[in-house]
């Protein structure tokens, strides 16, 4: 997970992602919120998905506009089965940004159940990280991860090739700068297409 | 870090080489160091013990540790215990590499020197990993690791550290009460002020 | 749904994370657009909250599409920044046409900027010991050998050493040099080690 | 070819060998490395072992091109050298990154004269920050609506994890470092000299900024 801040494309990704809320007062104009209903106007009471950017941001009016609701894979269930055995659970599917979503909705979460879920979750998965990043076959070790997860899983990786290198090479070669040697790589690309 | 920066810390380690010249002491601005007489052993960093062999102006003195005997008891201990022992020297495979890979004809029975030496590292790595695993089942906030070289602990990073942290994160945020808005300020300024001394 | 056509832009910039596209004008134009037609929807609405407060709640929502329209446009200007910044290490402070087509006008006296600033910190370097300042983008990493065999990958013209020697970098060539004046070369993909 | 004639450092008259300028300065170098946070500058090594470089490099010029000696001392000169770029560089990613509140502490810094920066540091810094913010006005700020065009240096300050875990090794004995745990009980630790620990950066960076531990 990264530290997230202002100008972290990661995290405006992340709070892209859409969490169930009810309204709790009416809202003229604003009736595309909710894609099922064909009102100009929100009534208070309608139950819509929306960005958590959006959700938050209509959580801390005072008075609130809105309550957060717990998405389904935060719900007993699958906490059930997260709690059971994490590492059967293929994230990738469950929900990308698992843990960055949890965070959020953890806050409103009454009884912490979400947050020990989380730290439960990542705790045991930590083996999976390790065996992805030695694995021979690394994309299927890879598929049922997170979207952080694969990003820590692949720089494991990087460590382990490098490691592995270190140990065969007996000189450490200089090498074209990586941004130079894609964009030249790009460049031919596009040359060979006409 | 690259392991290549960590070898070029380890290079500065001090060996024995035997040169096959003689000249007067030589003053470098990490010590001085000579005078090299022809055949007579002497004390010189690593990095220049590598260059001197290059050039072939020097044999090279395996270190003291780089023995059979005493590599096969660390093996049968390393293998015994649940935890790290401690090795003969703070950069061992470093130094491991750099002299068995240059000079190989210089150290007895380099072959089987180089096996056992591969053997203590690949059951260490192994060993790192399940007590990676059991640190972070256990708590994962704090962990003390005698006796790891530094480039075992380079192989870790950024995995365990990076996992650490995730869960303090996890641990911080689903803590919170009052969330901040997204959009207006930065919600997780949890790091914000820098230390003052 | 409001500010999607900038989460576009960023998800576009997240998959080439290796290389800089072409500034994507014609799309933050359209963003830009959207913004101002979300404020002057707010000041006819916030002239009309006498008449119906719940309208005031309307207005709050836009103020936060056109916050999150901001910080989205902000963070693509600054993740683009860091790209150029590379740029600046890796291929030195002459971009070539190919490279530098892919900036806006306003980044590339950015590049210039960022450029001079450097230059100026790394002259200063050293100035009371007598060292006329000390290149950064050099010594990247652990010195193992004095000399390298390197490859010319492509017709560079000459190369005059410290020595004073000149000697002629033509494609496929290959040279014995010192280590520590040909790295800038081979990081810029004009010459290549041989191994 | 005299190098390790004693040197003497401006600011204490404590006499000091190139040699452990050099020690000094792999340490530096390595915990700037590893820190997430900017360090003290120890400009006094740099500019010292800079002074040491220049005095070898004018007597290597005087030695024949394939002179034995002249070949160590390059590549000694080489090593010093990737040592110096690697840390000044790695603090400027980190001035560059951190610009903002790297800034207003460093401003606090100078009037008590415990400043992190050195004067071309600084400069840099101030540049970078002003050139980034003209830069955001031209191309996106000024172009927005008119209530919210400004730069607003709270929001768009990045600060550095100090919360990250990192690795060290003792130099000498501490007692009671104090580990926030978030459940609410503190824990408390003693580093023995020689020890290797993983933990969170808050609470030991003081005792790397006086030398206490090693980051590793």
């Amino acid at each position: 997970m990264e530290f997230s801040n202002y100008l972290s494309i990661t995290d405006i990704l992340v709070t892209n992602e859409r969490i169930p809320c009810k309204f709790l007062h009416d809202l003229p104009k604003m009736g595309f919120l909710d894609p099922s209903a064909a009102d100009d106007d929100l009534k208070a009471g309608t139950n819509a998905e929306i960005p958590i950017w959006l959700a938050e941001s209509l959580y801390t009016r005072r008075p609130p506009l809105v309550n957060v609701e717990l998405p389904k894979t935060y719900k007993d269930s699958y906490r059930e089965i997260l709690n059971a055995d994490a590492c059967t659970v293929d994230l990738h599917k469950l929900g990308q940004h698992f843990y960055e979503l949890g965070c959020y909705v953890a806050k409103h979460d009454i009884k912490g159940e979400v947050g020990s879920t989380l730290i439960n979750t990542l705790r045991q998965r930590f083996r999976m990280l390790l065996s992805a990043s030695v694995a021979t076959d690394s994309i299927s070790a890879m598929q049922p991860l997170s979207a952080s997860e694969r990003l820590q899983a692949a720089a494991a990786a990087r460590t382990e090739r490098n490691l592995a290198s270190w140990l065969q090479r007996g000189d450490c070669p200089l090498t074209t700068a990586n941004m130079v040697a894609n964009h030249r790589k790009r460049k031919r690309a596009e040359m060979e297409m006409f | 870090m690259d392991p290549y920066e960590i070898e070029f810390i380890g290079e500065n380690r001090i060996i024995s080489i035997i040169p096959n010249f003689t000249y007067d002491k030589i003053y470098l601005i990490c010590g001085e160091f000579g005078p090299f007489r022809a055949g007579l052993p002497m004390n010189v960093p690593l990095w220049l013990a590598l260059m001197l062999k290059q050039k072939q102006k020097c044999r090279i003195v395996p270190p003291d540790w780089m023995d059979m005997d005493a590599l096969e008891n660390i093996k049968e201990e390393e293998k015994r215990s649940r935890f790290f022992t401690k090795m003969p020297n703070e950069h061992y495979m470093v130094e491991a590499k750099l002299i068995l890979g240059a000079a190989s004809e210089d150290v007895p029975n380099a072959s089987e020197i180089k096996t056992v030496i591969k053997d203590i590292w690949d059951i260490r790595m192994s060993k790192l990993r399940t007590s990676m695993d059991a640190l972070m089942k256990s708590g994962g906030g704090y962990g003390r690791l005698d006796h790891l070289t530094m480039m075992e602990i380079n192989s870790v990073k950024p995995l365990l550290p990076a996992a650490m942290d995730s869960l303090l994160r996890i641990q911080m945020k689903s803590k919170k009460t009052t969330p901040a808005n997204l959009n207006v300020s930065s919600f997780s300024q949890s790091g914000g002020s820098s230390q003052n001394i | 749904m409001f500010a999607e056509k900038v989460i576009e832009l960023l998800k576009e910039t997240e998959r080439n994370p290796e290389t800089i596209d072409q500034f994507n004008d014609e799309k933050i134009r359209q963003i830009l657009e959207e913004m101002q037609l979300l404020f002057k929807m707010n000041m006819n609405d916030a002239n009309a909250t006498m008449d119906n407060k719940a309208l005031w709640t309307t207005v709050q929502v836009r103020h936060s599409a056109l916050e999150r329209n901001k910080r989205c446009l902000l963070a693509y200007l600054y993740n683009r920044m860091n790209k150029i910044k590379t740029l600046r290490w890796e291929f030195g402070s002459v971009l070539p046409l190919d490279v530098r087509e892919l900036l806006a006008d306003e980044e590339y006296d950015w590049f210039t900027k960022y450029s001079s600033n450097l230059a100026t910190y790394m002259r200063s370097l050293g100035q009371d010991t007598g060292y006329n300042g000390i290149d950064l983008t050099e010594n990247l990493k652990p010195p193992k050998s004095l000399y390298i065999e390197v490859l010319c990958v492509l017709d560079y013209g000459k190369l005059e050493l410290e020595d004073g020697d000149v000697i002629m970098l033509k494609k496929n060539s290959r040279h014995f040099l010192p280590t520590t004046e040909c790295q800038t070369l081979i990081r810029q993909g004009i010459l290549k080690q041989i191994t | 070819m005299d190098s390790n004639e004693d040197i003497y450092l401006s600011d204490n008259e404590e006499e000091i060998t190139a040699e452990i300028v050099l020690k000094t300065l792999q340490s530096a170098w390595q915990n700037e490395r590893l820190a997430p946070e900017i360090l003290p500058h120890r400009s006094d090594m740099v500019e010292c072992m800079l002074g040491q470089l220049q005095h070898m490099e004018r007597n290597i010029s005087k030695l024949p091109k394939t002179d034995l000696r002249a070949s160590i001392h390059k590549m000694e000169i080489s090593r010093i050298k990737f040592i110096i770029c690697n840390y000044l560089k790695i603090r400027l990613n980190k001035i560059e990154k951190y610009c903002i509140p790297i800034i207003k502490d460093e401003r606090q810094r100078t009037d008590s004269g415990t400043n992190y920066l050195t004067p071309s540091e600084y400069k840099y810094a101030q540049e970078y920050l002003l050139n980034m913010e003209n830069h955001m006005k031209n191309v996106i700020l000024n172009k927005v609506p008119g209530n919210m065009q400004s730069f607003d240096m709270n929001k768009m300050a990045e600060h550095p994890n100090l919360q990250t875990h990192v690795f060290l090794k003792a130099h000498e004995t501490v007692n009671g470092v104090v580990l926030e745990d978030l459940v609410g009980e503190d824990e408390e630790i003693d580093l023995e000299e020689g020890s290797q620990h993983i933990l969170q950066y808050k609470p030991i960076a003081d005792l790397v900024k006086n030398g206490k531990v090693q980051l590793v």
